[in-house]
């Protein structure tokens, strides 16, 4: 609650409506108290004060701040009195309709099968009639009267209701919570009420915000139809609709101001409902942050001509609530040509961020802030954004880690290939066609004809991966970098991939960067291997010697843990301590906190340090060559 | 800042007036109320009565002040007691050329008798006739059951068709023209349901040729609307001006306003026959005894209301305070009868002399679409019993539900009322004040339970009456009556009003319906 | 659906029972007794109400409805002359809400921070926030009564294209549509902008398009065919579904602007307790939903290619 | 070993009927009656688990040991089959597993309730079944925190508030607040890093030294299994196909799929050029006839296609389904 409370008012919009709703809601629940008369008490009116503009005084003495209708009565207190309705009525009714709904969708949900069906059946066939025809029909079936249009929009919300807590619930009866409390043998009503309705809640308040809302709306418009509130109650509906009238002689404001608080309450509630939406979106929070400052530039040299790729004390931070994110710290590294680099780490070792920051991939709320990358001779921050997309898919590629997500659903493979080859490319469609069938023939897919004419959808994710990798490849870029994509798969299919892709890029000459958490992959596919730990490289050698010898203690760790590295059924050796967060670390050697071999010097940053093998560490295991 | 808004509506006006394509010859009608049908013999309701005056004629019809004139039907002579004779119109022509003669008012008021599926039947008005007989293609020979003094009023609503669509004619035929064939001032062109009717002169008129050659009569039941319809010069004229809208409209040099008092007459009715009334709760809270059973809180009730306020601030001036159900210059007002007076210190002395002196609590029962601001004027009337010590609730609804609740007598207090569109009292004291007694046709509308021997003889003494001078003498009895015992609380006569442009001119009718014939151009070369 | 359509015509016949008689505002109120009972003879209404109901299901299932007690016409036929000034309605205002709602919720969508951004999703906030009477009858107060464009109600001239009626026909046909049509297509026009703007965020957020940025494609081409196909997915759905809010919504905009189509006559005939035109009114428009989710099935499964197997997991 | 069996998987089969999707319902509504495709998940599955012992059951997607899972621990009904817990059946009457069964799941994030705190998650269930009074309950909370290695004081914090292999712990701790005797582990190291999933592998191997459990240890992670396990059970669509101790399989395996599998996994200690086998796993929705694996299989025969090869015992204690065993093709 806290969380949303904060996101709800990190937005001025959010703010100003919280703000704008609260002071509304409490003027409409003071009312009787603060309106300077009842004006639905007929003995307070008096006809001789009809129709005042705002500001006068009437021949009974009494101030109209905001004018007075036909009956003499006060706009002002008729508006407040008319809100605490709309409040009464949008309230009420929502609320009866969540109750309802929401323990009918979260125990269809729950129990699933014909209970659930037979339910969403019923929820749908309400959901097909509009709210304002099902409403027209109860109306004019139950006739006027408050106790009526509380029932009525009781009767159209609650499928509504229903069906956003079943598909809340539906998400949350599929995590694990729920099987463990099942487990556990809790009560039915107890993981009902106790663990799926607190989950459920957050979608379904928002959903809530936006029906009070629209229940507000609906009130005024079918007391404007005549089948709503009856004229002796206070509706703002029904104020607008018989102020209208006026309108036309010059008496705006027996209904615009009505209109007027009506538009701020209902208006109000929407962006409260949108803020409320928002900020179960875990992407908003980022999308509302600066971008990180660049760092001040420093002298970069060409690089070696003979190196594919150059990554130069390149740093990237991302900006986050929680503050600077400092995901890559000056990362520096070069690829041969032909080469194939493993970079390994663990989750938030920065390694991804590395991938699509030598694409050029890294978007806003993140930057890279200092460094450079150069393609070849190159450099790549020296381009406009025009000239690097001219280079990524053609001269430098990349390849996602989830097959499932990567390929574009409603696009067929053939055209997701074509335009890859057209975007770099003057050659004409067929042409660009046969090479993306040599490509996917390259890749080991069966039958590339038909392939091509598929959605992504009709393969597997094993083929799904090839079709990414063919693509990546179609250009021959010098490098491909590879974003953990076998992770996802089984380890038949992977062990299949891996074999292909390393035929591939000896074939072509590419170089390759394969990116994953897995020693074992890159044991058998990479020439070097690069070790990431929170932002910094702090191994990088040949293969076989860091695997054989490690020289940072945190790859030693990371290599003792693996099981087969241990004698079987003895205790595993283990890394202490867990990775700290990547924001505001403090100077010094982040693998420190978790080292047995740290001393007072490790509180300065040791540089990489060596030429064929670099060790970021004042106390290595091996020395550096 | 009122008058500012007035001025600018009125600037934009005139360039909106300015750019409106001249009608050439053709007029725009923007009506309230929309026929169900275009047989002028299906429904005997107004709106449709309306409609069919224009492309139908009756045997005899009313003038604007509702005074019968001779129409189809020359003149009526009383042979004996049972039998009448009408001299027709010679040289009439229905639209399809067929000359109209005395086959046709035979099979006119025959099929009037039994229009199937008719929900408002004429079959009332011509129940009386026994046979009839063409004499002469000119005349016809009407010989009644019993006694009909009233036959010619009755006869003055049923609408002569060609016999030559003979017995089968459909009312769905009129609907789509093929029958909508008449002898009457306009020819019917089409009828686009919920929208608009559209009619051509008829050249062959009998009588006054209208000046328009084409009309459409469009239907827009939303008050507003319809009046923004006229302003932003879609339509040339509205009828039912609503109340709100005639300070702003005077204001308008486009515009102009057509007033007529009606013989819509509004009042309270009250429950004052039975021991519990319905409606009304004691301080306390009980049900009580029936405090309208005593004419002193009836009299207290009627002085409570400032009619005058009541007209000018509710209804812009559209009402003359009423004191009997009849307007002045119409055939029952009794001009003796004393206007009430308003006087709420009298009201509340009155209350307490019958036994009130901290009121009571009592429910208004109000249709709320049914009279000009109905449901406003209710609230009004309320604020001012309220303030001579009564509490006061209103309950507005739709007329569909008000009218059954109160045909039921489920209401002790109500606003209502009754429009005397045949122009004297008879029908509308003998429906709403006589006996109730279905056998008689008495008492129909009797919603109060009112019962008075004198009233119900004076009544029975005016339908019998021969002579005009005889049924007014004994109508204006009758008013006389009711307004000493007071069962009903008269608040006003209605006045109707319609808004044109500036150049047309509009013969204002008492019956509230708008009839294209009645308007005119003074732009002669229109 | 069969019995919703029963379920439906039950409740409409006694809800309608209970509320009133509509041989009192129709029936002349001078009539006497006899009169009276007549006419209610005439209606069927003088039978009890489980036979009329009976009766009524027997006709029903002969495709006749019963005759209007008002326009003494049968019922259905004309509920269904009302629907060409309906659909015209409708689909114009959805017209309107998808020229203008996709291309504004591309551009909040894609620029959800800037200036224009902030702007389309404050008038879209706006949109929702009016409630659509209010909206109309602002639209007349400006457009017709003080600026006086355009007319402030009814259908005008109508020409007959292929034997229907239509306001398409004519110049003042067209110009009487305006403003219904957009009164109509306000509400749904901010549906469509958000919905397009925040799929729109969404789908720039995955996956597929870093991939198609990774290929190195023109920021047109990401935009106009990658992001853009997927927004289409929910917004045609959305859409298609909408449209029978549309269409009982109308209900609202036809008394505003006295648009002669089905809304007006069912309002109407709710005041003067129409029973048969009620319920024919509800079996049809129940009909039109059933055939528009239909259509909406349809179309989904043309647009989206994963739709076959989205329900074979 | 069979006085010590604690639970006994009998010819366990469980199908599940997919939804039509509207083409089909078009389609059977125009008369054209297919039948619903059906998805075999388990096929006659048979295990036993007994008295502190780890069976590790490996396989990859489609292979089914998700669904066993979920049968053992009562979550799903058994098409066919009978699962017997210390002799009972565990799905007699209601749907309800003795509590003596517990699991560990894969997503420590996903299997805590984000709103409850750490005492309340743990707690519940004890209370609930009056395992613990209430004035114990403190005591309870300290030495579970404490018997997963965390500290006893973060009872009032929410579940976010730790890191992925705390709140796997955590995720322990709550199985075994309930003291359960056989814990089904699925996949409980995937979700986590390299360095966390040894910390939480040696939880686990001391908990069954100080508690004496029995684990039955889901996972694809080859080297997982052998680290952990004493028997190890191999799946592909649905069926058992060799089963054996766990020296006996790594050092002997004898089915070719098993072969393959061993073959695939990436290995830290050999540069190895990589040797897949050939072929996608095929959909469970419409498997292979005979032996599941026979299209990719490279010994496969006309028999393999036909029939479907029975599990047998090849050695004592070790299994394989395979038609190699019974004189091959």
């Amino acid at each position: 609650m806290n969380v949303w409370m904060r996101l709800l008012f990190a937005t001025r919009s959010g703010t100003i409506a919280v703000i704008v709703f609260a002071a509304i809601a409490l003027a409409a629940i003071a009312a009787p108290w603060i309106a300077p008369q009842n004006p639905y008490d007929l003995a307070a009116l008096d006809l001789r004060d009809a129709r005042l503009p705002p500001g006068s005084v009437g021949p009974s003495g009494h101030v109209f701040a905001l004018g007075s209708d036909v009956l003499g009565r006060d706009v002002l207190a008729a508006i407040l009195y008319g809100l605490r309705m709309s409040l009464a009525v949008g309230v009420t009714s929502s609320v009866i309709a969540l109750a309802i709904g929401m323990l009918l969708g979260l125990y269809a949900a729950y129990k699933g099968g014909r209970i659930d069906s037979l339910l969403m059946r019923l929820v749908d066939l309400q959901l097909s009639f509009p709210t304002i025809l099902v409403a027209l029909i109860l109306l004019a079936v139950l006739g006027k009267g408050l106790e009526k249009i509380v029932l009525a929009l009781v009767l159209v919300q609650w499928a509504l209701f229903a069906r956003t807590a079943r598909a809340a619930a539906l998400t949350e009866v599929r995590k694990d919570y729920i099987d463990a409390a099942r487990i556990l043998r809790l009560p039915e009503w107890r993981i009902v009420l106790v663990h799926l309705l607190p989950n459920c809640l957050p979608p379904v308040s928002a959903v809530a915000a936006v029906q009070v809302a629209h229940a507000i709306s609906l009130e005024a418009t079918m007391s404007f139809l005549g089948v709503g509130l009856p004229i002796t109650e206070p509706s703002l509906g029904l104020l607008i609709a018989s102020g209208f009238q006026y309108l036309l002689s010059g008496d705006y404001w027996i209904s615009v101001f009505p209109g007027v608080a009506l538009l701020l309450l209902v208006g109000s509630l929407n962006v409260v409902a949108d803020g409320l939406r928002a900020a179960m979106n875990p992407r908003l929070e980022s999308a509302r942050a600066k971008l990180p400052p660049l760092l001040p530039e420093s002298v970069q040299s060409a690089p070696a001509a003979e190196a594919a790729l150059t990554v130069d004390r390149v740093t990237t931070r991302f900006a986050s609530s929680q503050g600077l994110v400092n995901a890559l710290n000056g990362v520096s590294l070069t690829l041969r040509r032909g080469e194939v680099l493993g970079l390994v780490g663990e989750s938030g070792s920065g390694k991804s961020v590395l991938g699509r920051s030598i694409m050029g991939l890294i978007a806003p709320p993140g930057r890279i802030v200092g460094g450079d990358i150069w393609l070849g001779t190159t450099s790549l921050t020296a381009l406009t954004e025009e000239q690097r997309r001219a280079l990524r898919g053609s001269r430098m590629a990349m390849v996602l880690q989830d097959p499932l997500t990567s390929l574009n659903p409603v696009l067929r493979i053939e055209t997701q290939m074509i335009e890859t080859i057209l975007a770099h490319e003057n050659v004409s469609k067929e042409q660009a066609r046969a090479r993306a069938l040599r490509a996917l023939e390259a890749v080991g897919i069966p039958a590339p004809e038909e392939r091509l004419k598929c959605y992504p959808h009709q393969l597997s994710g094993g083929m799904r991966q090839r079709v990414a990798i063919a693509i990546a490849l179609l250009n021959r870029p010098d490098v491909l970098i590879a974003d953990e994509p076998t992770t996802a798969l089984d380890v038949t299919i992977q062990s299949q991939i891996l074999a292909q892709v390393q035929q591939l890029v000896r074939e072509t000459g590419t170089a390759m960067i394969w990116i994953t958490h897995d020693l074992g992959v890159v044991a058998g596919l990479a020439d070097r291997i690069a070790v990431m730990y929170l932002g910094h490289i702090v191994e990088i050698g040949p293969t076989q010697q860091i695997l054989s010898a490690p020289a940072h203690p945190y790859t030693a760790g990371l290599l003792a843990s693996i099981p087969s590295r241990n004698e079987r059924g003895q205790p595993l050796q283990q890394l202490r301590g867990s990775t700290p967060s990547p924001v505001g670390l403090p100077p010094g050697c982040v693998f420190r906190n978790r080292c047995d071999r740290s001393s007072p010097r490790c509180e300065q940053m040791p540089e990489l340090l060596g030429t064929t093998r670099q060790v970021r560490c004042f106390h290595p295991l091996e020395e550096a060559t | 800042m009122r008058f500012a808004w007035a001025h600018l509506c009125a600037l934009f006006l005139f360039v909106a007036g300015a750019t409106a394509e001249g009608h050439a010859s053709h007029l725009v009608i923007a009506v309230r109320a929309e026929p169900n049908s275009i047989d002028p013999q299906f429904s005997a309701v107004g709106t449709n009565q309306a409609t069919a005056m224009h492309m139908f004629d009756t045997l005899f019809t009313r003038d604007a002040d509702l005074k019968l004139q001779p129409a189809l039907a020359l003149e009526a002579q009383r042979v004996d007691a049972l039998t009448w004779r009408l001299k027709l119109r010679p040289g009439v022509r229905f639209h399809d050329g067929t000359p109209f003669d005395a086959e046709d008012v035979i099979f006119s008021l025959t099929r009037a008798r039994h229009v199937p599926f008719s929900p408002a039947s004429f079959a009332g008005r011509v129940a009386k006739i026994a046979r009839m007989r063409a004499v002469d293609p000119l005349t016809v020979e009407i010989v009644t059951t019993e006694p009909a003094p009233q036959l010619i009023t009755d006869l003055a609503t049923v609408f002569m068709i060609p016999s030559e669509l003979g017995e089968s004619v459909t009312t769905a035929e009129f609907n789509d023209g093929r029958a909508a064939i008449g002898t009457g001032p306009w020819r019917f062109v089409r009828w686009l349901r919920g929208d608009r009717l559209e009619l051509e002169r008829n050249p062959d008129y009998w009588g006054p040729r209208p000046q328009f050659e084409r009309v459409t009569i469009r239907f827009i039941v939303s008050d507003a609307a319809r009046v923004a319809a006229l302003l932003s010069g879609s339509v040339d004229l509205i009828d039912a001006v609503p109340p709100a809208d005639l300070d702003g409209m005077r204001s308008h040099a486009e515009l102009v306003l057509w007033q007529i008092p009606t013989v819509t007459f509004l009042y309270l009715g009250l429950d004052v026959a039975r021991d519990d009334n319905p409606s009304i709760k004691t301080p306390r809270g009980q049900s009580s005894r029936n405090p309208f059973k005593d004419l002193r809180v009836r009299q207290a009730l009627a002085a409570a209301i400032d009619r005058k306020l009541l007209i000018e601030k509710i209804l812009s001036g559209s009402g003359v305070p009423a004191n009997q159900m009849m307007p002045a210059g119409t055939l029952g007002f009794d001009p003796t009868i004393p206007p009430l007076a308003y006087d709420p210190e009298r009201a509340r002395a009155l209350l307490a002399e019958a036994g009130w002196p901290n009121g009571f609590e009592v429910t208004l029962a109000t249709p709320n679409n049914r009279y000009l601001n109905d449901a406003l004027v209710a609230q009004a009337v309320g604020s001012m019993l309220a303030r001579i010590g009564l509490k006061v609730h209103i309950d507005a609804m739709p007329r569909n539900v008000f009218l059954p609740r109160a045909t039921r007598r489920e209401f002790g207090l109500f606003l209502y009322g009754f429009g005397s569109v045949t122009g004297e009292s008879l029908i509308g004291m003998r429906s709403v004040l006589g006996s109730v007694d279905p056998k008689r046709g008495s008492g129909t509308l009797n919603r109060g339970g009112y019962s008075n021997p004198v009233l119900d003889a004076a009544l029975q003494r005016a339908a019998a009456a021969n002579a005009d001078d005889e049924l007014a003498v004994n109508l204006q009895e009758a008013a006389r009556l009711a307004a000493a015992d007071m069962p009903l609380i008269p608040l006003y006569h209605q006045v109707a009003t319609w808004a044109s442009r500036a150049h047309l001119q509009l013969v204002p009718r008492r019956d509230e319906r708008t009839l294209a014939h009645n308007v005119t151009s003074l732009e002669k070369n229109r | 659906m069969l019995a919703v359509l029963a379920a439906m015509s039950v409740i409409v016949f006694l809800g309608v029972f209970v509320i009133g008689d509509p041989v009192e505002l129709l029936v002349n109120p001078e009539a006497t007794q006899a009169e009276r009972e007549a006419a209610i003879a005439a209606l069927g209404l003088d039978q009890p109400v489980w036979r009329q109901y009976l009766s009524f299901l027997g006709d029903a299932l002969r495709g006749d409805l019963g005759r209007s007690f008002v326009f003494n016409e049968p019922a259905l036929q004309l509920v269904a002359s009302r629907i060409p000034a309906t659909l015209e309605l409708a689909l114009t205002a959805m017209a309107i809400a998808l020229l203008f709602g996709i291309p504004l919720g591309v551009i909040a969508g894609t620029r959800p921070h800037s200036l224009i951004g902030r702007t389309i999703h404050g008038g879209a906030v706006l949109g929702f926030a009016l409630p659509n009477f209010w909206q109309g009858l602002l639209l007349i107060m400006v457009f017709a009564v003080l600026l006086g464009w355009l007319p402030s109600g009814g259908r005008g001239e109508t020409g007959t294209w292929f034997g229907i009626e239509t306001s398409f026909a004519t110049l003042d046909g067209l110009r009487h549509l305006v403003l219904p049509a957009l009164n109509l297509a306000l509400f749904k026009l901010s549906l469509i902008v958000r919905l397009t703007a925040s799929s729109m965020q969404e789908a720039l957020a995955s996956d597929y398009i870093e991939f198609a940025r990774a290929k190195g494609l023109r920021p047109r081409r990401i935009l106009g065919v990658h992001a853009l196909k997927n927004v289409m997915v929910p917004v045609v759905t959305v859409a298609g579904l909408e449209f029978g809010s549309l269409i009982a919504f109308a209900i609202v905009t036809e008394t505003v602007f006295s648009w002669p189509g089905m809304g007006k006559l069912i309002i109407d005939s709710i005041t003067v307790l129409d029973r048969p035109v009620i319920v024919a009114y509800l079996l049809l428009v129940v009909l039109m939903f059933m055939v528009i989710n239909l259509i909406v099935d349809i179309l989904y499964s043309a647009i989206d290619p994963r739709v076959q197997l989205a329900g074979s997991r | 070993m069979t006085a010590h069996v604690l639970l006994e998987v009998n010819e366990v089969s469980r199908t599940f009927a997919t939804r039509r999707d509207f083409a089909a319902k078009l389609a059977s509504l125009l008369g054209a009656d297919k039948p619903v495709p059906a998805v075999r998940a388990l096929d006659r599955v048979s295990l036993t688990v007994a008295e502190r012992e780890v069976v590790g059951v490996v396989g990859e997607s489609g292979c089914g040991k998700s669904t066993l899972a979920r049968i053992i621990i009562g979550l799903l009904t058994p098409s066919s089959g009978t699962v017997t817990y210390k002799g009972r059946p565990v799905h007699a009457g209601e749907a309800q597993a003795p509590l003596d069964i517990q699991m560990v799941f894969q997503d420590p994030t996903a299997s805590l309730n984000p709103r409850r705190r750490v005492a309340e998650l743990l707690l519940e269930a004890p209370l609930v079944h009056g395992l613990c009074k209430p004035e114990e309950a403190e005591d309870l909370l300290a030495s579970l925190l404490r018997s997963v290695g965390l500290d006893p004081a973060v009872g009032r914090r929410f579940p976010h508030e730790f890191s992925g292999g705390q709140r796997q712990r955590l995720g322990i701790a709550r199985a075994l607040a309930v003291q359960p005797q056989l814990l089904v582990c699925d996949e409980p190291v995937a979700a986590l890093d390299v360095s966390v999933q040894a910390q939480v592998l040696n939880l686990f191997m001391q908990l069954r030294a100080e508690r004496g459990l029995a684990y039955l240890f889901i996972s694809h992670d080859l080297g997982v299994v052998r680290h952990l396990s004493d028997r190890v059970v191999i799946m592909y669509l649905g069926r058992v196909v060799e089963q054996a101790t766990t020296e006996e399989l790594f050092a002997r395996p004898n089915h070719p799929y098993t072969r393959a599998l061993l073959e695939s996994a990436p290995k830290v200690d050999a540069r190895t050029t990589f040797q897949p086998i050939r072929g996608e796993i095929p959909s469970p929705l419409d498997p292979p006839p005979g032996c599941h694996f026979h299209p990719r299989c490279p010994f496969a025969s006309e028999r393999c296609k036909r029939e479907r090869p029975e599990l047998a015992e090849i050695a004592p204690g070790h299994w394989s389904a395979c038609h190699l065993n019974s004189g091959g093709a």
